[in-house]
């Protein structure tokens, strides 16, 4: 072999982390191929091994699209309040369309209370955080179906 | 103070050894962390870490409110702050104060009085402490030159807000002032917003040497003996040691007063270090500054008193006073701290972040790592670039440098570049076997013998 | 004598921790190592590594022949044994003397008066240190009947050449004793080639404690107080500490001086062990049998002494007799030791060699690790199970049971079973945190409280 | 990813000790192929990189075939010596055959002289060790030509 194990590792590791959907390396006395779609055929003969058994835990939430839905995310740890004053209406109600500029909570860190803009346009599929939770920075507070979605299921 | 959480307002190693100790004293604790941090040591040892915000520090962990309302959410009742970040600003004592969280360290007013090198100078006067010849505040370059007429040459001219060697321009003649004057004058207003300057005079031959302290905040006051950080580039510390082997019993003992006189005279509260200027000609020791908070380079101090700076400073949190009298503190042997860092020396020191690919550290008797990283771990980008601090004890001087260099050879780091090589190299350097340093070694001697 | 290079004859973490000793003292090392250990840290530290023989222990590291002939073959003017392997022999003792190699532990006529354990009794016997109640060889049930009567149950029916465990038998009753003498005899027979027996009176509530000792060759002898290794499973020590806390000053300060005067009585070169079992009830301890090299647990005594038992080794070897007087030895704090194993213990502690896949230890103030394993690193099936020692020191007895609970937690081990959780589990026991334990308790009350 | 990365690495290790020319692995979201054949095609997209540097140490000598010569190892550490006594003619010569059990020199170890057997028949191509030398066990002490090839090249 005269590839190191370190640099595998970092590759698989850099593959992981693109958006390549399929990696492919050959070297002196290796070649490595590694791949996203389940569907490209791997050639060579077939001298498969039974699969490892895969025991990593799920990911974190990260600011993904979600069967299609759009999560509107924590600018930073902070409160989390669902309307402008207590017993005033929600900003925001679940079927409500928003667009980029539409304040849909507010964070509050120590009494500065900052509203916090939906960021794309669509329809509020989901209220993810209680009124008065802290949440986190990246935390997702809202699910948004996008516009061309929403005009798909309208 | 019945305490039983405590928020971690840092990273890195620092946090990760706050972790522990407050488990050592049974506190649960919870770390704030950027985004960057998630995957963090200090974030998976401590019982909770919430995320901040994202990367930049300015967004994370120097968010005053940020981090206080995050101590708050989670129930914790005293904060740490660990060194750099936040950890000398009285907005925060002062923010923590308010909200009933006992803030690891001194009170707000301390840390005023003490922040501002000017203020610091008046109050070690009025303790009775020496101070290097030195003029107030200057407001032109012909101040400056009057100054440096009475105290003669060569001076410093430094920024009264500064910190970390900048703002700070030595003048060798009347010559230098002009320029000199300007370009502090310049730095300090770009690097603090506070353009504020003074001069003192500069110690050719000098050694960085400071004291480490400990007050209960009711004028009981203790020190752990003294470290010896001459070895610096760009006023960045690189290797310290204690005890200070190359001062005369008389200086050691003066400094030793002089720092408590000091801490008792502010009833000073939780962990500082008072430092000073050896003029190693006269030996005579002239007082810097103090920082009021745990240093980087605490665990030398721990490893020849064998006391647990961070847990004393967590007990005088919790309102239990000092754990010892100056007569239980006995000092044995010496240890050495190197400071490991993501970093190229070959490339101008630039930092070098990245995954770690191999992380394979020397272990055994006499030796200590304070890291936060491992196999796998992510340098981030945006802080500081330590990585680790090795450090050795051993019964001589003589014992330890051979233990380091043995030591430093054997760690390995793969992924990144690191100063390790630096490092073996340095402590093997024959000025630093038999301790012939000064604070401009390394950049007048030590640099230039690397060039070949 | 000037010495300039040592034969390091051991593999594991005891080959890196001579390694390193003799780096620090200025000496050159070789590693004689098997062909399943070229890539061994200890091959990769030292000045040379040769291979000696293939991968089985009797055709390397156990061929007395081929170490010594490595030894000469390589320039060695000495040799260092480590524990287990040869580190017992009298004949490597004294080919080595033969061939002017200086063997870094007792003189071979020492570790054969030491090393048969009837011998060794007898010789405890001429110093006045007191054992416990024993026959001399029986040689066959009748006699050891008798010697029960006398005695009173339970009794001990052991191997005179044994050790680790391996023919003994507990005989509670008259009737347990024609079985219990025909398999010490059989086992005995078995493991050494040797049936001789001995019977001594079985103390029920016992604790395992020993005195470290060190001895110029000279007659001059320090001890560095003592060790409480009770937690042991089928008589293996699992957990070591030092002191032994449990010990009433009087039964201390008895054991101590026994040590000494038995090692005085033999000019006792090196480092060595002398082993007594202590009567709970009784308050009184009985001498068992003496260790003539150093022994795995000896860094618990380092942690509190401060000292370095290795380099004192080599001194003495050296010809540079005690670094130290009686008086020079304080102790402070108290040190834990835990033996990390590559053993499964749900699967009745069942070997588990294998590849290392991640190697993350606890690091940081008061955690000492002896280890020869890394990341990536292969343990190899053909010999001792223990991969690493992990050591914890502080200031009192309650802070280092703590520690040592949150370092095992911290410590992670990937590619192989270990009894790091194991440890954990024990170590966080009430009993253990009590002190309330004895050479029984892990077998008699930690097992049986892990089944649910 | 559904695969732990160890596990992928202790794949690639087992691989590279492995006498397998291709082992083929498919998860959830991960395909691996690891080849030893470098003629064997690997399919999918063509998003090749550029080949990692090798940068590894040569393997350490084994007692492998090199050139087609086998070499005869020692059983274990000690001096090397090519002939019974001091001022006897060796036992061996290069160029000369010997069979499986033809003495081809001593091994001493503390005076007790052992003698090695060939192992194979075939014709001693080269003596590795000078006489009196210390060899390592596993360090080859000649190179043999093995009785085919030898024949053929007879």
């Amino acid at each position: 072999m005269s590839i190191e194990r370190k640099e595998v590792e970092a590759l698989i590791r850099l593959f992981e982390r693109s958006d390549w959907h399929e990696l492919r390396l050959e070297t002196d006395g290796l070649k490595l191929v590694l791949s996203k779609d389940a569907d490209a055929a791997a050639a060579g003969s077939e001298a498969a091994v039974a699969a490892a058994s895969a025991t990593e835990d799920p990911p974190a939430p990260a600011p993904e699209a979600v069967d299609g839905l759009v999560p509107i995310t924590a600018p930073n740890l902070g409160t989390f309040y669902r309307a402008p004053k207590p017993g005033t209406p929600p900003y925001v109600e679940v079927g409500q369309s928003v667009s980029e500029t539409t304040e849909v909570c507010l964070i509050e860190v120590m009494k500065l209370f900052t509203p916090v803009h939906a960021g794309l346009s669509g329809r509020i599929a989901k209220a993810c955080v209680e009124d008065g939770e802290m949440v986190e920075f990246g935390a997702p507070l809202f699910l948004v179906e996008p516009e061309a979605r929403a005009a798909e299921t309208a | 103070m019945a305490l039983s959480r405590v928020f971690v307002a840092n990273r890195g190693e620092i946090a990760v050894r706050v972790v522990r100790a407050c488990r050592a004293r049974g506190l649960e604790s919870v770390v704030g962390v950027s985004d960057a941090d998630r995957e963090s040591l200090a974030a998976a040892l401590a019982d909770r870490a919430v995320v901040l915000g994202p990367a930049p520090a300015r967004d994370s962990y120097l968010d005053t409110n940020l981090v206080v309302h995050a101590a708050k959410a989670t129930g914790c009742d005293a904060l740490h702050p660990g060194y750099g970040f936040l950890s000398e600003s009285p907005v925060l004592a002062r923010l923590c104060e308010r909200e009933g969280i006992a803030f690891v360290g001194p009170r707000a007013e301390t840390i005023e009085r003490l922040g501002d090198k000017l203020a610091a100078r008046a109050v070690a006067g009025e303790a009775g402490v020496a101070i290097v010849p030195g003029s107030g505040e200057i407001r032109s370059a012909a101040e400056a030159l009057t100054f440096a007429g009475s105290a003669g040459y060569p001076v410093l001219i430094k920024a009264s807000a500064g910190g970390g060697g900048r703002g700070m321009f030595v003048a060798r003649a009347e010559v230098d002032i002009e320029e000199g004057f300007e370009r502090a004058s310049e730095e300090a207003r770009a690097a603090f917003g506070d353009g504020a300057l003074f001069a003192e005079r500069f110690v050719e031959d000098a050694r960085h040497v400071e004291v480490q302290i400990m007050g209960d905040g009711a004028g009981e006051v203790v020190h752990y003996g003294e470290r010896d950080c001459s070895v610096q580039r760009r006023f960045q510390k690189v290797v310290e040691e204690a005890p200070a082997a190359a001062l005369p019993p008389r200086a050691r003992s003066s400094i030793h007063d002089a720092a408590c006189r000091l801490a008792r005279h502010l009833d000073y509260r939780s962990a500082g270090t008072v430092e000073f200027l050896y003029d190693v000609a006269r030996e005579e020791a002239y007082f810097i500054e103090a920082n009021v908070r745990i240093q980087v380079e605490h665990p030398v101090t721990e490893e020849v008193t064998g006391v647990d700076l961070i847990e004393e400073q967590l007990r005088i949190a919790q309102g239990g006073g000092l754990s010892v009298t100056q007569e239980d503190i006995a000092l044995a042997g010496h240890a050495i701290e190197c400071r490991i860092n993501a970093e190229a020396p070959e490339r101008g020191f630039a930092p070098s972040p990245g995954l770690i690919d191999a992380w394979c550290p020397p272990a055994g008797r006499g030796i200590r790592i304070d890291s936060h990283c491992r196999a796998g771990a992510f340098v981030p980008p945006f802080y500081d670039s330590m990585i680790a601090k090795l450090i050795v004890r051993a019964g001589s001087r003589t014992e330890a440098v051979e233990r380091m260099g043995s030591a430093l050879a054997e760690f390995r780091i793969d992924g990144i570049a690191t100063n390790l090589a630096f490092q073996e190299r340095l402590v093997r350097h024959p000025d630093f076997a038999a301790n012939r340093l000064n604070t401009r070694w390394l950049e007048d001697v030590f640099m230039p013998s690397l060039v070949h």
